[in-house]
């Protein structure tokens, strides 16, 4: 299972903050996006940044270990 | 007695006096002290603001906030640096964020001071919503 | 109740957070507040410092130190900044001078801050003696 | 009567902080200046600055008028 999470103006458009993605062998970040994106185009049109277990991750073709954590991120707007 | 860590994200405002006297404890060599404090104003990009609330990724917030102090205490030699965000509904004239470097003299510890903020709106994954007498909107940052 | 007028030469020690908040008084609108706090260090040119004492010109600080207020609120466009400096005896860790720069955005009030601490030690008719256990010292600035 | 003051390392090295000279017509800041440089070498060579009534003073020239306050001024080191 991976773990999406969502803050801020992209949990409003998602109208949740949390979701979940069966695990597959060979999962890319990338396809995890690009399924989540059809489903929420509006939440992720702000999408600009995405983070794997915490740390910033720019490779979409990245592959997902079972249980990570992902999130999709719009512009950081603190300070 | 209140937190003092170096680097935290809380609910409750903070104490410039306190977060002050934790930084100075590291040293007796800091001549210079740098701080910024971002506050909450009563009026934005020409709109009234009644509130301002703000969300974080708290765990990686949190580490990324730890990172960029220890960034900030190699690129400017500092001896010391802290950095306290505020994740709550602000109104105006509330504290938002403090920052604050120490170094032996004072164009480090300001030049840290300046590099902090302008990193940690970029490195840290926090939003801020305004709430204005026409509703409320998530805040788009400017290039 | 401590004098809290902006621009101050005072012996006793001051508090960042009283500071703080008489400058946020003055306007909502302030999004940024930088500040200098200038210490006194233990050690200075490779010699050990174990106190450190001012003398001033008094008059003339303080009208010099009122006029670079007013030269910093309209360069920099302020909404407003407040200048407090001992004339004291001090020790490692004391606070010597409190710079506070507030805007409505940081980039102005780091700016101002930064060039209120530069213009202060060039315009402001204050000495610095240091004493060590060599004996003491009148402090020669570099240009 | 002019009044002239000392601080910090000039006051140090004259040996008081305070001292008075003979108001005289046609007394230019100079005047005083190359008067007291001859008695106090080492306060004067320490001079940078000038000021005539809290007010700073470039011009040597310039006239003192009756009862001002003159105060030669090492580099400060405030701050």
């Amino acid at each position: 299972m991976i773990q999406v999470l969502f803050f801020g103006p992209v949990a409003d458009r998602v109208g949740q903050s949390a979701l979940s993605v069966d695990y597959q062998p060979e999962l890319r970040l990338q396809d995890v996006r690009d399924t989540l994106a059809v489903r929420y185009p509006q939440a992720f049109a702000l999408v600009c940044m995405t983070a794997v277990n915490g740390q910033h991750v720019r490779d979409g073709a990245m592959l997902l270990p079972d249980h990570s954590e992902v999130t999709f991120m719009a512009k950081f707007s603190g300070g | 007695m209140s937190d003092l860590t170096a680097v935290r994200l809380q609910t409750e405002d903070f104490s410039q006096d306190a977060e002050i006297a934790a930084l100075k404890a590291s040293s007796k060599r800091m001549g210079g002290i740098a701080t910024f404090l971002g506050c909450a104003r009563d009026f934005s990009e020409g709109r009234e603001v009644s509130t301002i609330g703000f969300e974080a990724y708290g765990a990686m917030a949190l580490s990324e906030m730890q990172q960029l102090r220890l960034d900030a205490i190699a690129k400017f030699e500092l001896l010391d640096a802290r950095i306290v965000h505020r994740i709550a509904t602000v109104t105006a004239g509330d504290n938002i964020v403090f920052i604050a470097a120490g170094a032996e003299h004072r164009v480090a510890a300001l030049a840290a001071c300046h590099w902090m903020i302008d990193e940690l709106k970029l490195r840290v994954p926090i939003w801020k919503k305004e709430s204005t007498p026409q509703g409320d909107a998530w805040v788009v940052p400017h290039p």
